[in-house]
């Protein structure tokens, strides 16, 4: 076995000093039922390296990755370049196999990145402080609506239709149970343009409405102004919580800060990360000042040493779960700790210059996409004001769309009816996005490839 | 050498990535454009790799020596695993990618779960739970869940009082009233005491075995059969599962629900602090409500089931989802390279090799440490300490604890768990060799030695050889600075 | 450009303080007839890094990848199955971005490996001393011979007709300006079988000859006991040099060493390094003490500092080019260091348990691999006795039959043709090496495609 | 802390592999067993991970900090580089694979190729040679064949005495003997010297350009027609290409043959003294007898040209072979990602930067420090100062370098070119950051003021805060130990 160093003859040595006469004496307390005499039947024992890599190599080639196609899919993930540098450096072997920063004496460098880290982001969302990361955006947006509670012992949140769905229902799940009230705009393909539905979701705001969350850009791409909503959200004592699934669209697009939002919930897989097949991501949570102390997750803040010099500890965990108990603003432990090490390492590399060419080249890729798929035929464009992302109305089913030109060798796009099933409306409603990843060849191979499927 | 902050030596005119000029296009943001300055430095790469590397060298990990922190199962992290999970296939597919271009990462995830339901005697698994808590938190969820379908509202959840703090957080998380159950002196769960408090408001007990104390929960079998015959269930936090994998299967011992944090029993790397991934098995009275997405095989096809076939009946009951997507990928690969490299033998020399090596130190120290539960037989995969030995010295178990770090080793887990005064919670694993733990026992004596001797004063300013001294908490939390003023 | 820091506000600044009024200024030194005005023409501009990684995909996917196919290649190269960490090792930034190790007191890292490094060569080889690496085993073998003539001051080398005729080639090239006289024998199908090689080896020692040469097992996959051709050179005061192109073998077979070879040269990739296309390799050169200061390329040896702590540094340096110059032991500079740093940490993790365990699953693969490929009708085993590569007489031109199978997706092995073009006798003959990596089903593919081709 | 050997930790009984059982066969070894002990320790996969971690912690390189290295270019190298070395099309295909099945292999030699001639205006190029020395020795042996082609052996190669210590030993090793030319009062070779001594029996000028002092040679045009013209050749040492690559053509220049480092000039990594590239660019007159293999393209498709075709004339003044297989290509792949990502406009950038930072260290410190040759005008990529400053203050040039390590800097080299006494010749590159150089031109003058101000003499015990204070060298080599011996 070769991860374990221990020898027979070690064994046998270690088992004298504890007096043992074998190893089952270890295991007394296990009660008779339970004892196995050797390993768990009906499992294989172990392998070498070599079958393990050809096993999982196996498994990986099944897939079709998207490096290798035209790919065109986003919806709250997105394919970026992530540079050679951030993956070799967070393989540095002090930063993968290290712990939780609780002896800060020796971890000063998981420290000084999360405090980077945390004003990186607070920075791109535009707002004073931000933690030191979350498990993903959509259980971000789910604790955002619990904090805001805390903050406002309000019971209602009203959430407009551009969010994500997935967040949604992971947000229902748990709000079924402890008892927050949601109230849901449904999206419709003639609702979706944002003015009209934050003009709904204006409408909703009441004496108890605790918060308002919207994404921006939402699920269907558009790009919103929330000055007016912040405002009214403000005016009712409410919070606006702004979710942003696609944060490179912050180096084109005016900050949820700059808007007015009062917390920023993210999803931060963009920068560094890659796609993964949805995990692990890597969640953003960011608010003013003032609310910090009811912020959930990890934070991470500047100090002194004994001799004077500047440090970083965990800091205000007298709001988490291994001090409080069941009193803490979270029941969150794990945090996505060299996630946020990859976002801020991509980040140092793009840097405010490079992150605002970045979005720019996003933004051109996905302006001339929509142009070309939408003089297909058939096809028509629903979203005027988007960054990276939109959605088109095809004459046909989307999901049948998807499928065939995936079969065809082109990954291209989401079909709304993915995520919202019991939407038939949308059934034929594609989501197409377009990073710096897409070249103008890719373009050509959705053009044809879609052109091909509408016209079945 | 000290590393400045980015911000001090970064400037927001240099980049370290160069892209395609982006085409001239009209633009489509209706005027939404960011115009002022953000305040993000950039740096050429060879400056952004000297300040991460020279940043790393100020960190302590697994890959420099002995950790030995209690509860966490600082294992070796296996290269192989790290190499699996960045095969494009799996690192660079889309969660919402048509099925059929995802065979092979469903079959991977459908395959970690057979092994983990193989692994526990326990018929469902719930693979998209984010870390253990968010584990907790799913198995918290199917019972309330349970109950609910049975029409049984019930508020109460009783949690030992040795519980990792997610345990009562979590309950609490998710609208359950928490009562503490103590422990016996012999720092196990005092059974009497909890099978008195089951009645008809109790929803579940969370246990965990082996606790926190290091100690197997013999009566765990006992407490399950009588908290399923007062109508509620066990939830059991699999935290420390390293102790008796491929050994004990917890489907043995009458649990309902368990998570399994990947990151320590299948040695996925913490990362200085995540990402995680907690696969909750449950009972067969629990299945049927365990979230959506997951996993089932059809004539050897693979199919994610979302929420687009809610109405269909094989899931009809789940709960619901917990997060976005499918769950932890990149750590269903690690923990299925390791497991697929340790199989069934190995698993269980695991589990070996991690209580042989607890009880070593355990048995090498406790003439000098006080050892409070060391009398009442073998340990588990952790030899508990407490500070009685260092009663009238001065010296508390930080000072244990800062001490070691001058001697080249992490620190073991402080003052958890609460049930001992000034714990000192030492887990070795199965990774360390004979000749770490003896260094490590070397190191531990002549420390333990000094304190009582009075030769200790130096350690109440520990550590001395660090790159940094103690640091100032205190200031930290009244004052906080958060984010980068400059 | 994503490497280079310098900002046009900082090249403006560092011009002022140097007194230039442009960079022009600088180059000066240049003659008229040879300054550019411009970027060098007919060359494109900087790309982006996901532009270079695309196009450089593009080239590797053109390549069949031996792990990709069922693999039978040797002659000189060996797949063997490295362990990850060996990589995962040499990338840290500290070994793979310093260099030669002249300022001892900041690279004890790479100065100890080379020790470590320089002790398992050495008893691999069953030598007293190896040095601490060199370009590859053919740059190696040509080195022993300049080695073996400054100690016996003789000018001939005898030269087995089973060494691998690119390192015979290597040698004659410089041989021929330098003087040296080479007496190569000359493989014949006939002739293969090494106790009548040896003979013919021995017969041609003379007092005029400094050395002999002998791979073992040679390129033919012959494994022979070399006990009385050292006893024959050292009763007529020459060196006999040993060429091992696979050093797993030496986990099963007794070392040169301990046959009595005087010098042992080496090719190192079968451990850590990999295939590379033929480089980077790794050239292995040992020999016994009492020649240690006729041996080219870099040692490290042991000594104290300053405060008597143990440490190492480079030494023996008056034998090297930078000091010694024109008088210097060879004009070699660079060695293979991370390549000796990747096989000595892939020695590490086997031991010698787990060489031992390599080596002898190695040798039943290829016993497998005999029994099966000889029994194609047509097919005629040549190698009787071999360690992991063998060759056989195929009914039909062999370098033909390995085009075809390539065809078939089978990497099936290396026609003799390929390696002696000028001797049609061999023409028919094909090597095949099967290492660990080689499954069964593997092997089935070959008989499979080899069947076919054969019967053509 | 120390790090113990290997053979102190290690044991012959572990192993941190796993491998199938070798199926029973039957011997074909006829016998020839290795039965004695081997002497080979073994470690488990984590404490192997801890041996080479911490190990590699005792080591300074360029992702630490600045490593002005001069005659070496140290520059950044590109992780983006190392990832596409490692692309299995690349760096997992044999050498031997038919021509057909590796395609892509040979046309990145190719395109590389093609970049090299372009870059430096020669009409062809050898990829084969190993490294810098390699590369010299394949020049050499193209001159030696071109003399013998016309029948004219010819006896001796001049070169500068300032030329690296591989020139001269490489003229010697494949058989010429060597004359010095001086260099002259500008630290230029001494032109007419060199004039002087052509002749008959001249068979190449070896002369690196620029030069070790850092310098441009004014008049290599001039000498090289004159050397041309007296039937001999001019071998440029192409290791200080860095200075001019992108801005000047050494075959502008009328060299015949010049090496190119790939691991300086294209930034392959040095991993601690290798492994090296060394492709020699060679003129119309010496392209005939360029080695083999080499890849030529026909029509789209690549072809190697190997032995098997010695007679065809393409290659029939071919000097031969050096040494197996088809060069380092590792190193072409690294190279090939660096000029792609520099192109044209970058690299020429390259050495404009590079010129920029070794002119901007020259003028911030020449001040302080004596530069021999600092009067007669820029330098290029190098700014080289002497020990004159040093005089009677007891120090040594060995001192300052000590002494930089000190202040976290990787020493200049030094005592080379050996033209200027105590010389220190230092190399910034151009992915030195100004903030970077400034850093450096504080610690320098901080040493050299003290130094000159008698404040020096703890400079001749340093480095005082490195993993080794100096160590004994003469004992080393008195009483070589080159092998562990416990």
């Amino acid at each position: 076995m070769r991860y374990l160093p221990l020898t027979p003859d070690d064994r046998a040595a270690m088992l004298a000093k504890v007096g043992a006469a074998s190893i089952d004496d270890l295991f007394v307390d296990v009660p008779a039922g339970a004892r196995l005499a050797g390993p768990i039947p009906g499992l294989p024992n172990h392998q070498p390296e070599m079958l393990v890599e050809r096993e999982l190599t196996r498994m990986a080639a099944k897939n079709m990755a998207a490096g290798a196609y035209p790919f065109f899919l986003g919806a709250g993930a997105y394919r970026h370049h992530v540079p050679a540098s951030v993956d070799h450096l967070i393989q540095r072997g002090e930063f993968l196999t290290s712990y939780t920063p609780y002896q800060p004496e020796i971890a000063q460098g998981t420290l000084q990145y999360l405090f980077e880290f945390q004003t990186q982001v607070a920075r791109l969302l535009g707002m004073e402080v931000a933690n030191a990361s979350m498990y993903d955006g959509s259980t971000a947006m789910t604790e955002a609506i619990f904090m805001a509670r805390r903050i406002t012992k309000r019971p209602k949140t009203v959430i407009s239709c551009g969010v994500h769905p997935q967040y949604l229902r992971a947000a229902e799940t748990l709000c079924h149970f402890t008892g927050d009230e949601l109230v849901m705009g449904v999206p419709t393909i003639c609702c979706t343009p944002p003015t009209e539905d934050l003009a709904d979701v204006i409408a909703q705001i009441d004496d108890q409405t605790s918060a308002v969350i919207v994404q921006n850009p939402d699920c269907f791409g558009h790009v919103a102004d929330l000055t007016e909503l912040a405002a009214a959200c403000h005016a009712k004592g409410a919070l606006l919580i702004v979710v942003v699934t696609e944060v490179v669209s912050l180096g084109l697009i005016k900050s949820p800060g700059e808007m007015g939002a009062d917390i920023v919930v993210g999803e931060g897989q963009s920068l560094g990360v890659g796609l993964q097949f949805g995990g692990p991501h890597l969640g953003l949570f960011a608010c003013n000042s003032k609310h910090v102390r009811q912020m959930p997750g990890r934070l991470c803040g500047e100090t002194v040493d004994a001799d004077g010099r500047r440090g970083f500890v965990l800091t205000l965990s007298t709001r988490e779960q291994h001090i409080r108990r069941e009193k803490a603003t979270s029941n969150i432990c794990t945090n996505s700790g060299l996630m946020s090490l990859a976002f801020s390492i991509h980040m140092t590399l793009l840097g405010e210059k490079g992150l605002r060419q970045l979005a720019a080249l996003n933004h051109a890729r996905a302006c001339e996409t929509a142009e070309r798929v939408s003089a297909i035929p058939g096809v028509k464009l629903l979203t005027e004001r988007f960054f990276n992302e939109f959605a088109v109305q095809l004459p046909v089913p989307a999901r049948a769309a998807v499928r065939d030109m995936a079969e065809m060798g082109v990954l291209g796009g989401v079909s709304a009816e993915r995520l919202w099933p019991d939407l038939p409306d949308l059934a034929n409603v594609l989501l197409i996005t377009a990073t710096e990843t897409v070249s103008p060849a890719d373009i050509d191979a959705l053009v044809r490839a879609l052109t091909e499927v509408v016209s079945k | 050498l000290e590393e400045p902050l980015i911000f001090e030596i970064g400037s927001t005119d240099v980049t370290g990535v160069d892209l395609e000029d982006a085409p001239a296009h009209a633009s489509r943001l209706g005027g939404l454009t960011r115009e002022a300055a953000i305040g993000l430095p950039g740096l050429a790469e060879g400056e952004a790799v000297r300040h991460y590397t020279r940043l790393s060298r100020q960190n302590y990990g697994i890959d420099l020596g002995f950790f030995p922190l209690g509860s966490c199962t600082m294992k070796h992290n296996p290269r192989l695993n790290e190499k699996m999970a960045r095969l494009p296939g799996f690192a660079d597919v889309h969660p919402l990618q048509p099925q059929d271009s995802v065979q092979g990462a469903l079959e991977l995830i459908h395959s970690l779960a057979e092994w983990l339901k193989t692994l526990t005697n326990m018929p469902a698994v719930a693979m998209t739970p984010k870390a253990g808590a968010h584990g907790e938190l799913c198995g918290m969820l199917a019972i309330r869940a349970a109950h609910e379908a049975k029409g049984d509202a019930r508020a109460v959840v009783l949690v030992p009082e040795s519980a990792h703090g997610t345990n009562p957080a979590t309950a609490a998380f998710c609208g359950y009233s928490v009562e503490s159950i103590p422990a016996n002196a012999r720092g196990r769960v005092d059974t009497d005491a909890l099978l008195a408090r089951l009645g008809p408001d109790v929803a579940a007990v969370m246990i965990t075995n082996p606790n926190t104390c290091g100690l197997f929960e013999p009566d765990l079998k006992r407490i399950a059969d009588a908290v399923n015959a007062a109508g509620a269930y066990v939830y059991c936090d699999g935290a420390n599962f390293n102790a008796i994998v491929g050994r004990v299967r917890p489907g043995d011992l009458g649990v309902d629900a368990m998570h399994i944090n990947l990151h320590k029993t299948f040695s996925t790397p913490h990362g200085g602090g995540g990402p995680g991934s907690g696969p909750v098995v449950f009972s067969e009275a629990l299945a049927p409500f365990a979230p959506l997405p997951f996993v089932v095989e059809q004539e050897g096809r693979f199919h994610l089931v979302e929420e687009e076939s809610a109405s269909a009946e094989d899931h009809g009951q789940s709960f619901g989802r917990l997060s976005a997507f499918h769950g932890q990928m990149g750590m269903f690969v690690r923990a299925l390279a390791y497991i697929l490299s340790h199989g069934a033998d190995g698993l269980r020399q695991v589990s070996e090799d991690a209580v042989l090596n607890a009880n070593y130190l355990l048995r090498s120290l406790d003439d000098l440490m006080t050892a409070p539960f060391g009398g009442t037989g073998p340990c588990m995969h952790e030899a508990l300490f407490d500070d009685s030995f260092l009663k009238d010295t001065g010296l508390t178990t930080i000072d244990m604890a800062k001490a070691l770090i001058d001697e080249g080793f992490h620190p073991m887990t402080m003052y958890f768990p609460l049930v001992v005064h000034g714990a000192m919670l030492i887990e070795p694993t199965e990774t360390e060799s004979k000749a770490r733990l003896d260094q490590f026992i070397t190191a531990m004596r002549a420390i333990a030695t000094a304190a009582t001797n009075g030769e200790g004063e130096r350690f109440a300013t520990a550590p001395h050889y660090a790159p940094r001294s103690r640091l100032d908490e205190t200031r930290a939390a009244r004052q906080p600075v958060l984010s980068w003023q400059g």
